[in-house]
């Protein structure tokens, strides 16, 4: 499925390097400026002056943001950052402020008054970050009602088997291949709404994978999900990513952001903070401040770090910015 | 043949009608026109609500010859049997007349040049000449258009408060278990049947009657969950399967009735209600007390339901009923009350509703408003009990107020269905309702 | 059936019972349900499909009474040609739940009934009519007066009259009382408009008019309505000098509504759906001086008394209204007759001698079942009046003519009949 | 009704002393027929601090919430101290000093934070003031939007919230379905502190988390779960440490990139 | 023995009566509607009325009767469109309020006293005005019928032939209930039927011996064009069969999985680029398409009357869908035939076993509801998911 690599300088229009080499992606990115709405190579995703308010909240306000086609992008940030908004907003489950000029595309096609599911067949699919199985379904149907261009799906086709059959039996295939990749294929006959919460998150992932997406989004796909499953999916996607699907992901388990993703960028307040590859950023004082912490890396499990102190500073680095909305929404 | 068979027949019956046939002047109410035989000219001089005594009164034939006349009686009656057909002119002396009533010209067609009135007459009819006296201060304008819709718009709350204490329980049903409860309706009309059975039948005191109606509606309530709804939820019943549960309890409650109290309407208390005015307003009495009893009940249940825990309970109930209960409330024990506080309210508008609306209780009675009842809680937004209180009031108003302002009468539950779902279009969260977060 | 059967004695017998004492005796009576799977092969079987459920269902018992009553009486004078007379009631429901009527017109076909009695509402008639003229069964209809189904099909009759016949006389009252602008409160069923629409032409025929609900203005409510405060004031908003009321139980919200709006109720008019006995529902004086129509002679007290003493006897319940019993009870009678005149129990012969034994062919007139079988023994043609008083089937298979009683409330609410007129159908 | 959190006695706990919580051989399940937990046991002493990890679907919520009474017990039993709690309502063991926070769906979302606080507090109001203090104290990021709905929240507040309302009411044994989800890593690391810290206090606390480093690092033992048995149970590190665990379940990852 | 045979007749009759088989195929609308979907439609009997209107209007217009029936659908699409096109993006409980106050509008429009040229008004359009096109149809000839040995007419007269043609219609049924479920068993998942040959042609061979079994041992006085005679019988039967194939082949397709899919959730839906609206709107099509094929074989026995296509007839209809199990393949045939059926037996056992001294005609009849509605209650709280639904599916609410 890899293109063959062609070396544009840049990769500048097609970007059609080779992004299964991870020299290649570093290559690639090495340029980019490390700052909140840098401009890519080649992005998939261009959102301009896009805000939203909740009644006096402003939960997004991002002016420029690029996304970079054909890499794993990780959307980092504190709680109520609006990363979900975001993801609602561009994804056509929610709709910007008016007037404020918001525009954005996608592989080059304009979405800005699109409804969902037109982003969704654009080739842009989202999960959610609290599930929405189809709970009086079977696990395989909603993995089958994944899958895009159905002709069994049309009404006029629908009455007639013989013109679905061999549809449904591929996308029947590529079904259970995936079911069996996330540790589901178990529970293929079992009602989605019995599933337990990591095995929710398993399918709405899955699922979203059954659309063959251009780029996918996940809204914390691996909270829930238990450790050893969730190192080998990162291994899937990024093998989804080698095959040329780009992926930008909202999490907050540090140990995934920095396993897989080849860029990140940091929210707060509703608008990109800070834009890097991993290491860089998450070595950046304030992204540990508010968002990581300063014990990120240390050991819970020592009693000393019950003292107030610990405890104030680490509520203190969280709720420092907090606090400033709180202030900003008091005006 | 016939006809003698018919005289024959008809003997006792008149009899029966015309009582003492005495003097001329004082003749039957109804001259009887035999077919082919005989025909009538009868009438009234003025009205029977407002009849002209002493009017003399003329009946020619078409070539001017005096047929018959007469000098009305107390009831301003006049009665002529002819047994020829044809034109007939009936002449009242103008003089004759008190001077604070005059004669206002019939109907062209029926206009004679001596001012007298014209009769087409029939064998076999009785027909009423084109008489029209009034008095000379008559004024052919009812109420004005204003004073019409005060009035309506008065009576547009009365309707909505009543609906509104129906409406609120149901809204606080659904609230709370998500239940949209089609035998409310029945609930409704219990209040008025237990009413009715307290004290048209048993004769107790109305005051004490309503009281006691409203617990026994609120026992029902309590039964019914008991019974019912708890042990239901409890296994995990679908809303949908509930829901056709209330549609069977509808059914076998409608027909209780009908097998208990009869098919026909009863009145909770024979009484008239003495009819008080406000300005253009003219209601009964019982009809402001209704009024007052209801805001008072849905003011304090919306006191309960914003400003105590328990209000709050059954919000969070309907929630997350799991929940609820992971917080330490009593899920059945708030669900319980819903149902008492939802069906005693219901009793108690059913009681007034019976008493000032609809002025009697029938097995379909509440049947009848159901629908106004959902319009109602949807308008309001669903599950919000002062969106309830809100909708029902507007829909009271509209009802009342359709006809006023030009629907057609068939159409005014139409119109306020119409309204509903414009409004619906417009605001699909209802009034109050809020819009919920996608994602 | 066999005609020759043991006519004489019986006859005797009963006709001088039902023609002199007038409150008879309880064992007199009998309350002769049709056994199970008996049809009109081996006996008078007389079907009902009447209103035992639903809005007009208050209409049921009189209704009910009068056709067992029928029956007890047929079967008291020796039964119809032999063979015994009974009834089989079914429910006719209402127009809102068809299937109730549907059921019950299939299920009398099957048992083959000799004639079916009802429907009350021409609505529900409807509905079933051309089932049982397919199934060549006999209807007759105590009390539907819609126009429309006026010569609706050869199986169909009726005792009741049409709407012509009370519409007529009840304007002709308005206007003769010297009112000239009325309203009308009017329900929305064949019946209401049907009505409603001749008194208003009756009126305007003789100068007056019509203010409020009146034809075309789509001011009707619809049946079963509970609330009436709107069309109330529209209606004395629209300054009338009269008001007339065609509804069912309605009205018993429909008074106290026009009450408060302090109207005289001596300029207020009723039909047969209304005019009845509102003693139980307002308060005393409430309708003093208003007036309303009923089709059908009076139905004497002693027959009203009759009927109480059946209903006792047969449900131990007391009867209160007396709504179309009367036309229940002829039209029963006469389907007897009919069966008996062409000496079978069968619907078809019911049918064919229907008319003739209403007097349609002339005849002699006899006033009950005994007197009318002993007269049909002797072969003469009949022309039997019963307590409706209504004239002989004409050929559109409604009554030709009919009396209409008009009656006048006193300070206890009470209808006393005042007057009676005879109306003529209409052409 | 047990108003005062009891300072244990001992700070180490262990065998000899009786059970703050214990569950024996469940078989509990949420169809008939067909159960989930299959013979689970687990024993909390007092003052100690136990997580529950393990695969996803291997029926660790159902343990908490077969606890709670949220799930029929078919048999086996469960003892709040010398009491039987089996299939007892999940309303009276809150007034026995059960809180529990479930693991999605853990807050009431038409109602403001503040209402959801209150109702956390639903049987005892009069202490409404004092402890919704003590929470805006805790949780002052709730505090800015009190009167906002909690349906709004984003899906970390919305967990801080289920905490919070679950310690409204001062519980002496804590069930927590995965606390930590879908914090930001810093207020996961606030919230493992803090439940540690609230354990100090006596509370017994009974975590299932999927973040089983941090968990295994703040439990005092830990127990992994699979296919509804308890598979293996130990002190917190030692289980970190045990190979077939990280095999099963623990993954390399967090490991791999410490390393890098 | 008489009195059982009575009651039977009634109920038997009752069950194969053509109002059944139109109340079934209007199920079957309101299952694609409700069942499947989620589509609160509490209007069916609007869409019922709509196509009854449609229809009967038409053939008094002298518009063929093909024609009509056409004119019938377009109406009820032209109805959904309208109603759809606003109300689809509501959640479900307010469509369930637009639609049952659009079917009422409907209804007080129809009696409109202003329309009654058209409609008739409150007094609805006679049956004689419009049947006629249809009845012409038949093909039953004179009546009589003769197969083999059993001829139609003697077949009917004898208790005994009637007392073994039902008993071996019973069995058929049960036959058919019982291989019915054995294929779902087998199959496992909701609406799939059976994969191999073998129960399908069992089934058919059931079908036909009910039918001639019904067919013996009922005869008809008018068979060939009476409204309750076997023209209409037939016709609407087998319309009833066609709607079920129909709805079987769209329901087992992805399509059909698209429909439990926005049952189930429709944010989802959107997640994965299906189109929801425009697929709620084909169901609502279908489904009231259905709903209006219903309406007009309703009348073709009786007349059509706006007040008889009401808020009870919907309830009717949603009693039926749940009492056969709502998102099944026969659920609603099955849940029609037994609730109008079952009301039938109520009536008549009180009828024929209590006496008159405990209660009047009317008080049993009036009791009999009353028994008729607690049965209903205790039939779902006993069966909560219908007599061939999914009890598995119960668990989830949505
Ligand atoms: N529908 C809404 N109404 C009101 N406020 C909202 C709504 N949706 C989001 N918010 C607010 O907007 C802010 C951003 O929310 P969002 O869900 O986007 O955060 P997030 O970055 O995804 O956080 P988390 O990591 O906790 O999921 C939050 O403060 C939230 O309370
Ligand atoms: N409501 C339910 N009905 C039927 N089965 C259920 C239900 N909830 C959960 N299950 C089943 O029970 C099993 C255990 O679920 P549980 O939620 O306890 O898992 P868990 O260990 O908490 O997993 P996770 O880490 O994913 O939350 C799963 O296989 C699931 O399919
Ligand atoms: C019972 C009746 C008053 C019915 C009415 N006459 C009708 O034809 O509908
Ligand atoms: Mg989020
Ligand atoms: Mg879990």
């Amino acid at each position: 499925m890899s293109e063959p690599t062609t070396t544009t300088p840049n990769g500048a229009a097609t970007g059609s390097q080779d992004l299964a080499d991870p020299a290649q992606r570093r290559a690639l990115m090495a340029d980019v400026v490390q700052e909140p709405g840098s401009s890519k190579p080649d992005p998939i995703l261009t959102v301009d002056r896009i805000q939203r308010h909740f009644g006096g909240v402003t939960a997004v306000d991002v002016s420029h943001l690029e996304v970079q086609r054909g890499l794993i992008t990780a959307l980092i940030g504190p709680n109520g950052a609006g990363k979900t908004t975001f993801f609602n907003l561009i994804t056509g489950f929610d709709r910007p402020a008016s007037g404020k000029g918001a525009h954005w595309s996608f592989n080059g096609a304009k979405l800005d008054r699109t409804s969902a599911p037109k982003v969704a067949k654009a080739g842009m699919v989202r999960t959610f970050q609290l599930t929405k199985a189809l709970s009086r379904m079977t696990v395989i149907d909603n993995m089958l009602l994944g899958a895009k261009d159905q002709s069994g799906e049309s009404l006029a086709k629908a009455m007639f088997k013989p013109l679905w059959r061999d549809q449904e039996a591929a996308v029947l295939v590529k079904a259970e291949e995936l079911l069996d990749r996330f540790k589901l294929l178990e529970k293929k006959d079992d009602y989605a709404g019995s599933l337990s919460g990591g095995q929710r998150k398993l399918l709405e992932m899955a699922r979203a994978l059954m659309t063959d997406p251009t780029m996918i989004m996940l809204d914390e796909p691996m909270a829930g999900v238990n450790p050893a499953l969730t190192q080998s999916l990162l291994g899937h996607i990024q093998t989804l990513r080698d095959e040329g699907m780009t992926v930008l992901f909202v999490e907050h388990d540090m140990h995934v952001v920095q396993h897989i993703s080849d860029w990140i960028v940091v929210m707060a307040e509703g608008r990109v903070v800070a834009e890097g590859p991993a290491d860089t950023v998450m070595a950046n004082p304030a992204v540990i401040d508010a968002y990581l912490g300063a014990h990120h890396d240390t050991d819970l499990g020592d009693d000393d770090l019950l003292s107030d102190e610990v405890i104030s500073e680490l509520h203190h680095e969280a709720d420092e910015d907090e606090a400033r909305r709180a202030r900003e929404e008091g005006h | 043949m016939v006809g003698v068979l018919l005289g024959m027949l008809l003997a006792p019956l008149l009899a029966l009608g015309l009582g003492a046939g005495a003097a001329h002047a004082s003749v039957p109410t109804l001259c009887l026109a035999q077919a082919g035989q005989t025909a009538c000219v009868s009438g009234t001089v003025g009205n029977r609500t407002n009849p002209v005594e002493g009017a003399d009164v003329v009946l020619r034939d078409e070539a001017g010859t005096e047929v018959d006349s007469l000098t009305t009686a107390a009831d301003g009656k006049y009665s002529f049997q002819v047994t020829e057909a044809g034109d007939y002119f009936l002449f009242i002396d103008p003089e004759s007349l008190p001077d604070d009533v005059e004669i206002i010209p019939p109907a062209p067609r029926f206009q004679a040049e001596d001012g007298s009135i014209r009769v087409p007459v029939k064998l076999g009819r009785t027909t009423a000449p084109d008489l029209e006296v009034r008095s000379v201060d008559y004024d052919a304008d009812g109420a004005s258009f204003g004073e019409q819709i005060i009035q309506s718009v008065a009576q547009g709350l009365r309707l909505g408060l009543l609906l509104a204490l129906a409406s609120v329980g149901l809204s606080l049903i659904y609230g709370t278990t998500g239940l949209s409860s089609f035998s409310h309706a029945e609930q409704v009309t219990l209040g008025g049947m237990v009413a009715y059975g307290l004290i048209n039948v048993g004769g107790l005191n109305l005051w004490l009657g309503i009281v006691l109606t409203t617990v026994i509606c609120g026992a029902t309530g309590y039964i019914q969950d008991r019974l019912m709804w708890q042990p239901l939820r409890r296994r995990g019943l679908g809303l949908t399967q509930m829901m056709i549960v209330t549609i069977g309890l509808a059914l076998a409650a409608q027909y209780a009735f009908q097998f208990f109290v009869g098919a026909s309407q009863q009145k909770v208390l024979v009484r008239t209600f003495d009819v008080v005015e406000i300005g253009p307003v003219r209601m009964t009495d019982m009809s402001f007390v209704a009024m007052g009893v209801a805001l008072v009940a849905i003011g304090v249940v919306g006191f309960v339901l914003l400003r105590t825990r328990i209000g709050q309970a059954t919000r969070a109930v309907s929630d997350n009923p799991a929940l609820a209960a992971a917080s330490g409330i009593d899920v059945d024990r708030i669900i319980r009350l819903v149902w008492i506080a939802a069906t005693a309210l219901a009793g108690l508008g059913g009681v007034f509703y019976a008493l000032v609306v609809s002025n009697g209780i029938r097995w379909d009675t509440g049947m009848q408003i159901l629908l106004l009842l959902f319009a109602a809680v949807t308008l309001g937004g669903l599950g919000t009990a002062f969106g309830a209180f809100v909708g029902a009031i507007i829909i009271g108003l509209v009802v009342e107020l359709a006809g006023p302002l030009g629907a057609p009468g068939d159409l005014k539950y139409a119109v306020a269905l119409v309204i509903l779902i414009l409004l619906l279009m417009v605001r699909p969260q209802g009034l109050l309702g809020r819009a919920v977060r996608v994602g | 059936g066999s005609e020759d059967s043991e006519p004489e004695a019986t006859d005797n017998e009963s006709s001088s019972e039902s023609t002199d004492s007038a409150a008879p005796a309880d064992d007199e009576f009998t309350n002769d349900e049709c056994p199970n799977g008996s049809t009109s092969d081996d006996s008078f079987k007389a079907g009902g499909i009447l209103p035992l459920t639903g809005n007009l269902a208050f209409l049921g018992p009189p209704e009910v009474a009068g056709v067992g009553m029928a029956v007890s009486d047929i079967n008291a004078a020796g039964g119809v040609n032999g063979a015994d007379a009974c009834h089989q009631i079914e429910d006719s429901g209402d127009t809102t739940d068809l299937s109730i009527s549907t059921a019950s017109a299939r299920k009398l076909i099957q048992d083959k009934a000799s004639v079916v009695i009802g429907a009350a509402s021409s609505s529900v008639s409807l509905n079933f009519v051309d089932r049982l003229t397919a199934a060549k069964i006999t209807q007759v209809s105590p009390a539907n007066t819609a126009v429309d189904l006026s010569g609706y099909s050869d199986f169909y009759f009726r005792t009741a009259p049409p709407d012509g016949i009370q519409g007529n006389a009840l304007g002709s009252l308005i206007s003769s009382d010297g009112f000239q602008k009325v309203a009308f409160i009017v329900f929305s069923d064949t019946y209401g408009t049907g009505l409603r629409d001749v008194v208003q032409e009756t009126i305007e025929a003789g100068g007056g008019e019509c203010t409020y609900g009146c034809k075309g203005d789509g001011d009707e409510f619809p049946a079963g309505q509970t609330t009436f405060s709107s069309e109330v004031s529209a209606a004395t908003n629209s300054n009338p000098d009269a008001i007339v009321i065609l509804a069912f139980d309605e009205t018993k919200a429909i008074v106290p509504e026009l009450a408060s709006t302090g109207w005289d109720m001596s300029a207020t008019y009723f039909s047969d759906g209304n005019t009845a006995d509102f003693s139980e529902d307002f308060e005393a004086g409430t309708l003093t001086g208003a007036q309303g129509t009923i089709p059908g002679a009076d139905a004497a007290q002693d027959f009203k008394d009759r009927l109480v003493a059946w209903n006792e006897y047969a449900f131990n319940d007391g009867l209160t209204d007396f709504a179309y019993a009367a036309e229940s009870y002829d039209a029963t009678i006469l389907a007897a007759l009919a069966a008996y005149k062409g000496g079978a129990t069968d619907s078809v012969t019911v049918q064919k001698n229907f008319a003739a034994v209403s007097g349609a062919t002339g005849g002699e007139e006899c006033t009950s079942y005994a007197d009318c079988t002993a007269m049909l023994d002797e072969g003469n043609e009949i022309r039997y009046v019963g307590p409706s008083g209504i004239g002989p089937i004409d050929e559109e298979n409604d009554p030709s003519s009919a009396f209409v009683g008009i009656y006048t409330y006193n300070e206890n609410n009470k209808n006393e009949l005042t007057t009676t007129v005879e109306g003529q159908k209409q052409s | 009704m047990n108003t005062e959190t009891t300072p244990s006695p001992a700070a180490v706990p262990g065998a000899g002393q009786t059970p703050v919580v214990e569950a024996k051989d469940l078989v509990a399940g949420y169809l008939p027929g067909v159960n989930i937990l299959n013979g689970c046991s687990l024993t909390a002493y007092p003052g100690e601090m136990i997580g529950i990890i393990g695969p996803n679907g291997a029926g660790k919520s159902t343990l908490l919430k077969a606890m709670f009474g949220l799930v029929k017990v078919h048999s086996g039993t469960v003892h709040l101290g010398e009491r039987d709690i089996t299939n007892m309502a999940a309303n009276q063991l809150v007034q026995m000093g059960v809180g529990f926070v479930p693991q999605s769906n853990n807050v009431f979302p038409s109602l403001s934070i503040q209402e959801n606080l209150r109702m956390g507090l639903f049987l005892r109001p009069k202490k409404l003031r004092e402890r919704l203090d003590a929470m805006w104290d805790l949780f002052p990021n709730l505090h800015d939007r009190k009167d906002r709905s909690a349906g709004a929240l984003s899906g970390g507040e919305r967990q801080s919230l289920a905490m919070a309302r679950a310690l409204m009411m001062e519980p002496s044994v804590l069930l927590l379905d995965e606390p930590s989800a879908g914090l930001s890593p810093v207020r996961q690391d606030e919230t493992f502190i803090r439940t540690r810290q609230i354990n100090k206090t006596g509370v017994c606390v009974v975590m299932v988390e999927q973040n089983a480093r941090r968990c295994l690092q703040v439990c005092d033992r830990g127990y992994v779960l699979d296919q509804g048995r308890d598979a293996y149970t130990g002190g917190g590190r030692e289980l970190a440490n045990d190979p077939k665990v990280i095999e099963l379940y623990l993954g390399t990852l967090a490991k791999e990139v410490g390393k890098e | 023995m008489n009195e059982f045979l009575g009651i039977l007749d009634a109920v038997v009759g009752e069950a194969i009566s053509p109002d059944t088989a139109a109340v079934a195929i209007a199920v079957i609308g309101l299952n694609i509607h409700f069942g499947f979907t989620g589509l609160l439609n509490i209007g069916q009997a609007g869409y019922m009325l709509l196509g009854a209107y449609g229809m009967a209007i038409s053939i008094t217009y002298d518009i063929p009767l093909a024609l009509a029936v056409l004119i019938g659908l377009v109406v009820s699409v032209l109805f959904s469109l309208i109603l759809g096109l606003p109300t689809l993006k509501l959640r479900g409980d307010y469509l369930a309020i637009v639609t049952i106050s659009a079917a009422e509008i409907i209804r007080y429009t129809g009696r409109l006293a202003a329309f009654e040229d058209f409609t008739g008004g409150s007094q609805g359009i006679f049956g004689k005005n419009y049947q006629g096109p249809f009845m012409d149809l038949s093909f039953f000839g004179d009546g009589s019928f003769e197969l083999l040995p059993l001829s139609y007419r003697d077949a009917g007269g004898g208790d005994v032939v009637r007392v073994l043609g039902l008993l071996v219609a019973i069995a058929a049924i049960v036959g058919i209930v019982i291989i019915g479920k054995r294929m779902k068993a087998a199959d496992g998942e909701a609406p799939k039927i059976g994969t191999s040959a073998t129960p399908k042609l069992i089934l058919a061979a059931l079908g036909v011996v009910l039918f001639l079994a019904l067919f013996f041992s009922f005869p008809q006085s008018e068979p060939r064009t009476s409204v309750d005679g076997w023209w209409v019988r037939v016709v609407a039967w087998s319309l009833v069969g066609i709607s079920c194939i129909i709805v079987f082949l769209l329901v087992r397709s992805p399509w059909g999985r698209l429909l439990r899919g926005i049952r189930e959730d429709e944010e989802a839906m959107r997640s994965l680029g299906k189109n929801v609206f425009a697929i709620k709107m084909q169901a609502l099509i279908i489904g009231g398409m259905f709903g209006a094929l219903g309406g007009m074989v309703y009348v073709l026995t009786g007349s059509v009357q706006a007040d008889s296509m009401g808020r009870q007839l919907t309830f009717f209809a949603y009693t039926a869908l749940l009492l056969g199990g709502a998102a099944t393949i026969f659920g609603p045939v099955l849940g029609s035939v037994l609730f109008f059926s079952a009301r039938i037996l109520v009536r008549e056992m009180s009828g024929a076993y209590v006496p008159n001294s405990i209660m009047s005609n009317q008080q049993t009849e009036q009791f009999s509801y009353v028994v008729v509605g607690v049965a209903l209650v205790l039939l779902v709280i006993f069966r909560p998911q219908g007599i061939l639904g999914n009890k598995r599916e119960l668990r989830f609410h949505v």
